[in-house]
């Protein structure tokens, strides 16, 4: 048992030094991940350590660097590349969606691309537009594409290198406002397979479904609730794609009540999703509608305004009492 | 930076080593003329490659393949292409480049599959080392770019030859391809089959500039320019840029100046856009006559021989129909599995849901 | 009144031809749109009838294409440009999203970018890989952007007419499969607002909701379905974005059970938002979860296997079977 | 293919007027000396931009700006870009280039809105033609053809000042952006700041090419390199571009080669990428000491001047600060009522549900 305190954003180093260490075929590479080891530090160190043939700079073209990727994987190598921030993977859209998600599919099985493309995103930080895209819904939508997104420093750990020893591509959503958050993290604890769920929290009166940075604004709601006489079970995806029906169904049919609360954009999501498979499967558990907290159907707001769009506490809480108590 | 641009202009005219009568020719080049037997091979597989181009054009009349984008009057670039690799190089072709795949040993009957719409690609990559025909344009610029790279990393001598056409010069993944395998020294040779068209759009709306090969400077690679309608010169010009990455000197960039001769495919009606005048002016550039007016005039070349390889290329056409007009049963299991090493519980239920469909057919309604 | 029949094809190419001869700052460009008239010659007699400087061809390169467009409208001209296929719009994915959808919310409505991007969409016309894509979900979950559909040749002029007029861009999704089909169009006819659906077929039983290629589906299904003595409502979206919330939910309380029917992959996508708003609005009208039947999660199949992916009447009807009869 | 590609090649070494010193050099070229009062006025602008890049970086140390991307020591291309243009004219600046903006008229605090976080824009672009400044890389560039080629289109003669930083050249929309303009004979002057690097990747992972200049041939534009800390060769560069292109001979593109003196903004710690000594070898070519020598030398500018322009740049220093220093209440409705021109009644319920979260704010829970 080797337990230590690190942040997200050293788990997730630590996750790179050990994947690299251990297989000489992980490459680490994009814009500013040598040298500076990345604008948010994660990659620190390795070009140092490993060598500027596994952590290195690219000239800037995020397309250029996705494309690079497959043609590494195609031969042999298993590329973790960075897009520095969330919007500035959009152009390397063509390649992610054409070619990453189905090159498997293309070559019946003959050519997998197992790769990881690491990007820090989402809101929180005061950041100017497109520095705060909460941009997994695209890529969610993509057959062909693992999507997974950890919510503390422990599950950043265990997915990164889980997504990293995957023979598919995965797309790795890193909550930038949690890079800094810090937590026990057991390192010999067994990796969390991708496309499981976790109950982080028990409940009894209604089931709080978020993923990545709404994790912790759910277990705040509930931590409030609770001294409000209510008991809300708190259910962290970890991985949207593939998705848990098994633990999340099983979690609202124990309660009869369920919130989505997500950051992104509210239209044809991942929260649509999650609202209408639930609905499908549960349809008969629920007291009332599945509700929605997500981000509003606008362009991610300047730094002052953030706030307005990010789903905190209250509206997550509203929510709840939306949930027709008055039928119970 | 480090490159001298007088070493990376390409030369003012497309290199030339036979004129269209098949003399030796096209004035003074640093570049050789070929060896007998290469050029004898290449006639072979230029007679083979035009044959197979007619045979599919034919399947699609038939119908048994969807649609053909053929590179016929382009056979000297497909050969060239394939011939100036080493087995351990690799290959990347776009939906064009049929008969350049073939040339690489690839069988006909496999990578038309893409076309007769069995799936998406028809034969393992690894095999010939031959990436999937690429649809997106200049996309797989990339991805040969990473093969090369991989390759250094690797310590391996391999050089990636990967093709596009003038169109796809536009695209900014050209430009990043190119620059990317600069930075890197990846061995690539990237070759660019300038036919004059982009479906309908002429070179003149893709381009001002003096030459494609003109773009090399721009990122510190060489470029050059080649008849592409000369099997000679192609194999000549094409060799060097290979021998160069090979020996580390980086990537290299080649147009060929040729023609489309047919229509984008048969889609396509190409009277809305062109001259037949202009077509017709490019049958005397024919790459196969060419050549064969200059290896009979060598001495290279005799009716008897001449015969066998129209021979041979009958019997790779007569593969190619035969396997074509097999009719295969598709599997819908095969649309859920692969799209992941292993299915996922979702797709494991779509999965179910199709057997179950297929089970009750006939069925009741 | 000015009846005609006309092919949706033919429809469009009448709404670009008119809306060209009444506004001289329209322009039409992208790939094989001049000589040619476009690979599915929707654009077929422009540049001879207004001249190339307002129907033409551009370099080979989809983002030039509609960045040249964005250039274009904020100096005063109202630039309608095709994407040749669906999956080829994926290169200009990052000038969409981060500038075509934000630039009037950028600058508090100071620069507006009115422009009709036309993509060929969906498949059923036997098409190999990147050419049948159903791509609608990445843009309606893209805010500031217009996202709509036509499912005939009536609204298909309409609509044009009306997302040329619209002072915001328009994604104007063309289904391949109903270019060929012939309709009466009364070209005097009002244009349909964007933003509304229409019912188009009564029903009592259930509602089928549907737009684009899926709605003549969703027709046959109905005429089917009536022969064995269920009355089945068909709505047709007609526009995704603004989504008509009235209209949809008026329906769905109308007969208390619904089927989604969309030919994209369903996971986060349009369909999975029209059940979890559907669901919200009209949970205690529901005799049973709303029903989706959409393409699987899966790269498009090729040729000889699509039919397994497009949702077909007899998929549709199974869904209706589902509905839970017993409990009505 | 129009073009020759000896008019498209840059000068062998950027053009240079006044050298470091301050004296009149760089040896023989065909580029002459603005006259006094352009050089007097670039020189005030100079002073204005220095005090203003310095006042915002005070500003973020306060917590007024979130942060600021300084273009402290690139002055000279920053006033050159704006002073070249006509009114009519149109400046694409990206986050780097407030000083531009600024330089073209706009209020230093207006530009200022976006890294304060009032909005992602506080400038009315038509009012100074001055476009909302640009995060995306090299996506404007693209925007700036558009502009200019609707100019064309509508019969005016206005020139477009493309600006952007040598990372940025590297990505595709760059590559597509050069094309259009050539291909559509577009008024555009694609100016290049080379300033060795992107946030911590130097030049030479960007390209290996003889110099930036040298891609305009693989577009059939012409090319010119420029020192980027010459004031004065900069204004006799960037407006020879802009009279050729006014002229209808199509894009130009000048690359500027200067040096970013602070880190690439103050979130980053430049010391982890680059040495001390490689900066301060960069003070000894300061932009205004150079300008301010010479021109003192030529008798053009006296210590009264220097005060004068001294106390002008304090001025806008002091509106600056006061006006980042008011707080602005952020209005949430905004959010709403830009994203369509009229909301949506999805965006109007939104909308709502804020109003109320508001109007029962302090009141349960
Ligand atoms: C990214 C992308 N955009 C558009 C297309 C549609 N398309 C297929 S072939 C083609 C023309 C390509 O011309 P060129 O590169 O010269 O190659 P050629 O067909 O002449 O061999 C176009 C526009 C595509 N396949 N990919
Ligand atoms: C498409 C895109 N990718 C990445 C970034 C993140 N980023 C912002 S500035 C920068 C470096 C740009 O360098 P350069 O073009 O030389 O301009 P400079 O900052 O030196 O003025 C990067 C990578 C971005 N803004 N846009
Ligand atoms: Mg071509
Ligand atoms: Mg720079």
């Amino acid at each position: 048992m080797t337990h230590e305190k690190l942040t997200m954003a050293q788990a997730l180093n630590r996750a790179l030094r050990d994947a690299m260490a251990e297989d000489k075929t992980v490459l680490m590479f994009g814009e500013d991940v040598g040298p500076l080891g990345g604008v948010f530090r994660i990659t620190d160190g390795l070009s140092a350590e490993f060598g500027e043939d596994r952590c290195f700079d690219t000239p800037l073209a995020e397309s250029g660097i996705v494309g690079l990727a497959v043609g590494l994987a195609m031969n042999g190598m298993r590329p973790v590349v960075e897009m520095q921030f969330d919007a500035f993977a959009y152009p390397a859209f063509e390649q992610i969606v054409s070619h990453v998600a189905k090159m498997r599919n293309r070559t019946r099985g003959k050519v997998s691309v197992p790769m990881v493309i690491r990007v820090p995103y989402a809101g929180g930080i005061g950041g100017v537009e497109h520095h705060c895209d909460s941009s997994e819904s695209y890529y969610a939508h993509t057959p062909g594409l693992h999507v997974v997104a950890p919510a503390n420093a422990a599950d950043a750990y265990g997915l990164l290198r889980a997504a990293i020893a995957s023979p598919d591509p995965v797309v790795f959503l890193e909550p930038k406002k949690l890079y800094w958050s810090k937590e026990e993290v057991d390192l010999s604890a067994p990796v969390p397979g991708i496309g499981t769920a976790a109950v982080v929290r028990e409940g009894t009166d209604a089931t709080l479904i978020a993923y990545g940075p709404s994790v912790p604004v759910a277990l705040e709601a509930a931590e409030v609730a609770a001294t409000e006489g209510r008991s809300l079970q708190v259910v962290d995806l970890r991985s949207i794609v593939p998705f848990d029906d098994e633990t999340v169904c099983a979690a609202v049919r124990s309660t009869g009540r369920a919130v989505v609360v997500a950051e992104a954009t509210g239209f044809a999501s991942v929260s649509s999703e999650i609202v209408a498979r639930v609905t499908e499967r549960c349809f008969h558990s629920l007291a009332a509608p599945v509700r929605r907290v997500t981000g509003f159907d606008i362009p991610f707001p300047p730094p002052k305004l953030e706030h307005f769009q990010l789903p905190g506490v209250d509206r997550v809480l509203d929510a709840v009492d939306d949930l027709q108590w008055e039928w119970s | 930076m480090t490159r001298d641009p007088d070493l990376l202009l390409p030369s003012p005219e497309p290199v030339q080593l036979v004129d269209p009568q098949g003399r030796r020719g096209g004035g003074d080049t640093a570049y050789e003329m070929p060896g007998g037997d290469a050029l004898v091979r290449a006639y072979a597989a230029l007679v083979t490659s035009r044959r197979l181009n007619d045979q599919a054009y034919a399947l699609v009349r038939q119908g048994r393949l969807a649609v053909y984008p053929s590179s016929h009057g382009q056979e000297a670039c497909q050969v060239a292409a394939a011939q100036v690799l080493e087995e351990r190089d690799w290959l990347f072709p776009t939906y064009r480049d049929t008969a350049a795949a073939v040339a690489r040993g690839v069988d006909p009957v496999e990578v038309l599959v893409l076309l007769k719409g069995d799936w998406h690609s028809g034969y393992d990559p690894y095999e010939r080392k031959v990436a999937p025909q690429a649809t997106p344009l200049a996309t797989q610029l990339l991805h040969a770019v990473g093969v090369a790279h991989a390759a250094r990393l690797k310590g391996e001598d391999t050089v990636v030859m990967a093709m596009c056409g003038d169109g796809a010069t536009s695209e900014g993944d050209f430009h990043e391809a190119m620059n990317f395998a600069a930075v890197f020294d990846a061995p690539v040779v990237f070759f660019v089959q300038n036919n004059e068209y982009a479906i309908s759009v002429p070179l003149a709306r893709q381009t001002v500039a003096p030459s494609l090969a003109h773009k090399g400077v721009g990122y510190g690679v060489p470029g050059e320019r080649v008849d592409g309608n000369d099997a000679a010169a192609l194999l000549s010009v094409l060799g060097a840029a290979v021998a160069r990455a090979r020996a580390g000197e980086g990537p290299q960039l080649v147009e060929a100046h040729t023609y489309r001769m047919q229509a984008h495919t048969n889609a396509d009606d190409a009277t809305r856009y062109r001259q037949d005048a202009e077509v017709r002016a490019w049958v005397e550039r024919d790459p196969i006559t060419r050549l064969e007016a200059y290896l009979r005039g060598q001495g290279l070349l005799d009716d008897a021989a001449v015969t066998a390889y129209a021979q041979e290329a009958e019997r790779l056409a007569a593969h190619t129909r035969e396997g074509l007009n097999v009719d295969v049963e598709p599997d819908p299991e095969d649309l859920f599995r692969h799209v992941y090493a292993e299915p996922t519980p979702q797709l494991c239920e779509q999965a179910a849901q199709v057997q179950d469909e297929i089970s009750r057919e006939g069925g009741a309604r």
